[in-house]
């Protein structure tokens, strides 16, 4: 079994500079790369000024470093234009978008389908569309494992439905969703389909055309990027057909008094001064990804999700969340140990160096749907190994002794 | 390395086992449920009073080992107490985590919450049964 | 006449590493400061981590650097409470917070008083509520100074205004907005006072609760600090009186298929994960400006201010936009040569190393009552000095020249 | 230091100036309005059309020199064209400002924009009255 390559984990500052961390919880955020750092830094100190609006060379230089941020971000969505590349705040701003815009086109009951096993960003915003105009909002149950259950989709996307959203992976179980079916499922009653990729963007870069979505969104800091920036890929003819959701400069046709006209997009759902050093930051990080050998990470990620599953599995009494198959899942494991508390089992665990998360992780109706409200979650990226791994497995050794 | 074991000491682990106070009244004059919605936690405090002083408590507590612990103290102590009385201590509990002021005068069981001064996420941990016994009180005067 | 301590511009490190630079577009974007930039640095590669989740000793550092960052930012203000003093991603996505959140406490006919002078960014977001709701829009006019037409106030501000929001600055003609006579009459009606600062705080650290006003909003990229983030400072009350805007994790109470509850203010206003560092930077620049001894930057300025417009007033056909008196303006200068286009013009000055911007500077109405349509505007801030205006004045001679 | 002598060259103030086909056409057959939303920038362009070919062309311009002498070209050189002819001269200018192509056949006088090649903010200065005659001429075939 390969270890993470060392010069990996040293690509990341903060855990080159901490090398006793074990950071498992990159699906909160994830830690920044190198690259994405000093492109921030270079960004900030070489070519700030204001976008789209200036002519001299400063404003020019920064112009191109924002559109060269979008043509990478295109590049790494597989984006048939970069006319269809919005940067936004992060994810929830984008998926906010979305419920609004998109949403704005939609009347009394239409139908949008989400699933039971949204994060509250992808949950919240149809439910206040919902009281906005009275859509009808269905939800895509989950199975005992966490995955969505297809079985339920003809009697949920059926004509009535304008909009299927929903989660690329679980944010607590890890669960993959099965894109291909939902897409289906959805092209034959003409609705849309909306991926939240806050946690797929990070294993990897995408493709939006072939996974036949109408829009991706994900946010920069869990790609190894900079926090304050985010992503809305739409398909260009909806975009088109889309009102401005945020208004202001940079996004106008004309403002008179009475009336006001829309640029196109993407410039229309950029209202102000857009996150310019943050955006170059991302492209940054979304350019190294694409430098990597993404089959290979996958499959060194995959063993250390089988490793830590299998110790997991040896506590007594310890549940897993989530989808006992390793290709159902990323690595992302969830669990919960009788009678201890989360915050508990985090709190020992960091005295061990040891960062993991605990709580509903935004997602509390997937939690009562899985029987529970708070889980201990562990999360791997890249720049994980074997150690770290260990040192988990021992740790939870140190919870039960000390909380028992 | 920080030292977890300095934090979870016997007495809060045995507080919390013991859960006293744990269960609902049969006629409350006050209740109120409290969440800390970052985690889930959860505390549903009811008290009864009569003339100036709390007569019963009884709480539902879904939280960590240090939720627990708290709403246990108050299951052992708070009757008898007045309202003036609990909002002192919550008052000082809340200063002697966040400031390290010395343990609240009358509550010594209490100073089994000082290792927690270090870890300030956990604070609200400790003074959610607290604040949910204030907003009960509170809510008993309506 | 003092010049700019050298030292002044030398913390800022875009202009310490072009020293031939002349830079006059602050109003646009401010160049960072050295202590924003580092402080970004440090915490991305120390602290970094998702706030208010996590109980590692990583998050509960990010935690505290956040929540402090707040503390500065309410200290910058003089806010009464840190609850109320809210991040956003800048001073347009505050402004739409409001006209949504704020907004949707308004009925049909209630009347939102803004001016003629606002920022696209707070003009658009009221037509879109008009549109929304059927509120009524109430335009303060402009002098032909491009002053607020105060005189107009009594037939605009009665007893069905519900909110007063305009600038405190105008970003094209610096005249400073009389604020106590908005406020009063306000008052006199039970109005509410939102304050656009988008080009105030840059000018020194504002004391919301003498200013009597109800709401203030910045962004960050304007103070020194750094881009994707502002603020939103609303007073406890109304905030607390407010459904939320943008929806999904860290704002929710509790989350169930059937309905949501919100968390209290100020979280209840930041959905998803926020511009973290991009806080601490911002707050970084903030503490920065509150050291410094501001009485005497705005003599300075004002100075400074005055030469240039009395070098502009020597060129023939030459007009100036925005107020004649010292005091009633901004060091923020923009004019008309007549024939002769602001790109043009730019384009020239750029030649020459100095930075201006040309256009309607988000602000067509203004520009329309002014009767122009474009200008070419200078602003000035504190690391500017003798210098810049000097080559700003022997830049217009080459434009003159080359041009004509 | 950056040379904008060469960019405003002679030819181009001349153009500006001369202002070739300012004004309004009596009948037109196509017309449309195009602005550039960042500066404000705006061209009316107007075209009557005749058996394929461009009869008459006149512009209303308000911009800034470059915009106003890409609007004098057309002014000067659009009548007699056909419309394949005005969308390979406005690709190959775009072209030639992008991707430093040479400069379009059969029209010299566009090599005044050369220099404009370093500026990329001016190119869509200089081709928003190419881009406004080919909005004229679809709206023309409507
Ligand atoms: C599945 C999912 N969707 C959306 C989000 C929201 O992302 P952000 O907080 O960066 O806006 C998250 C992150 O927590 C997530 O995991
Ligand atoms: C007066 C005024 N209001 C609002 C804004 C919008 O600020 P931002 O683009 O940072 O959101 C600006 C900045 O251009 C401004 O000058």
């Amino acid at each position: 079994m390969n270890a993470a390559p060392a010069s990996l984990r040293d690509e990341f500052p903060l855990l080159a500079a901490t090398p006793e961390l074990h950071y498992l919880d990159s699906a909160a955020t994830a830690q920044i790369h190198r690259l994405a750092l000093d492109a921030v830094v270079r960004h900030e100190t070489t070519r700030r000024a204001n976008v789209s609006r200036g002519t001299y060379r400063l404003a020019e230089a920064a112009d191109l470093a924002y559109e060269q941020a979008r043509q990478t971000a295109a590049r790494f969505l597989n984006a048939t234009s970069t006319d269809e590349v919005i940067f936004t705040s992060g994810a929830t701003a984008s998926l906010n978008l979305v419920a609004h815009a998109f949403g704005g086109t939609l009347k009394a009951g239409d139908r949008v389908v989400i699933s039971v096993a949204e994060h509250h960003s992808n949950f919240v915003p149809w439910q206040m569309l919902r009281e906005r105009t009275g859509i009808e909002l269905a939800l895509i149950p989950v199975t005992a494992a966490g995955q969505l259950d297809l079985a339920r989709l003809p009697e949920l996307i059926d004509s009535k439905c304008r909009l299927v959203a929903v989660t690329q992976c679980s944010n607590v179980t890890g669960a993959w969703t099965d894109v291909a079916t939902l897409v289906t499922a959805a092209r034959k009653v003409g609705a849309k389909v909306l991926l939240d990729g806050a946690q797929g963007a990070q294993h990897g870069p995408q493709d939006v055309r072939a996974l036949g979505i109408d829009f991706y969104a994900f946010s920069g800091h869990k790609c190894f990027g900079p926090g304050g920036v985010g992503m809305l890929w739409g398909r260009g003819e909806l975009l088109a057909a889309m009102p401005p959701f945020l208004t202001g400069g940079g996004m106008i046709g004309e403002v008179t008094p009475q009336a006001t006209t829309w640029a196109a997009p993407p410039q229309r759902f950029e209202a102000g001064t857009p996150p310019i050093a943050q955006a170059v930051g991302l492209a940054a990080a979304l350019e190294w990804m694409m430098s990597l050998d993404w089959p290979q990470i996958h499959a060194r990620e995959a063993r250390l999700c089988e490793l830590m599953i299998e110790g997991l599995q040896r506590i007594p009494g310890l549940r897993l969340l989530g989808p006992e198959a390793q290709e159902a899942r990323a690595p992302i494991v969830s669990f919960e140990i009788p009678g201890l508390h989360p915050h508990d089992i985090c709190q020992v665990l960091d005295a061990h160096q040891l960062a993991l998360r605990g709580g509903h992780h935004c997602a509390q109706p997937l939690l009562a749907a899985l029987g529970a409200e708070v889980c201990t979650r562990a999360s791997i990226a890249l720049y994980n190994d074997e150690a770290d791994i260990a040192a988990l497995l021992d740790g939870l050794g140190f919870v039960l002794r000390e909380l028992a | 390395m920080n030292d977890s074991s300095a934090l979870y000491q016997e007495a809060i682990k045995q507080f919390a086992q013991a859960a006293h106070g744990h269960g609902r009244l049969e006629a409350a004059d006050g209740e109120a449920r409290l969440d800390n919605p970052l985690c889930g936690d959860r505390v549903r405090m009811q008290v009864a009073f009569a003339s100036g002083r709390i007569t019963a408590v009884a709480h539902e507590t879904k939280g960590c080992l240090l939720c627990r612990a708290a709403a246990s103290v108050i299951g052992a102590r708070a009757v008898g107490q007045d309202e003036a009385a609990i909002e002192s201590v919550a008052t000082a509990l809340e200063s002697m985590l966040k400031n390290k002021a010395p343990v609240p005068a009358g509550w010594p069981e209490l100073s089994m919450f000082e290792p927690a001064r270090a870890y300030p996420s956990r604070h609200r941990c400790v003074l959610l049964p607290f604040r949910a016994l204030l907003a009960a009180l509170t809510e008993s005067r309506r």
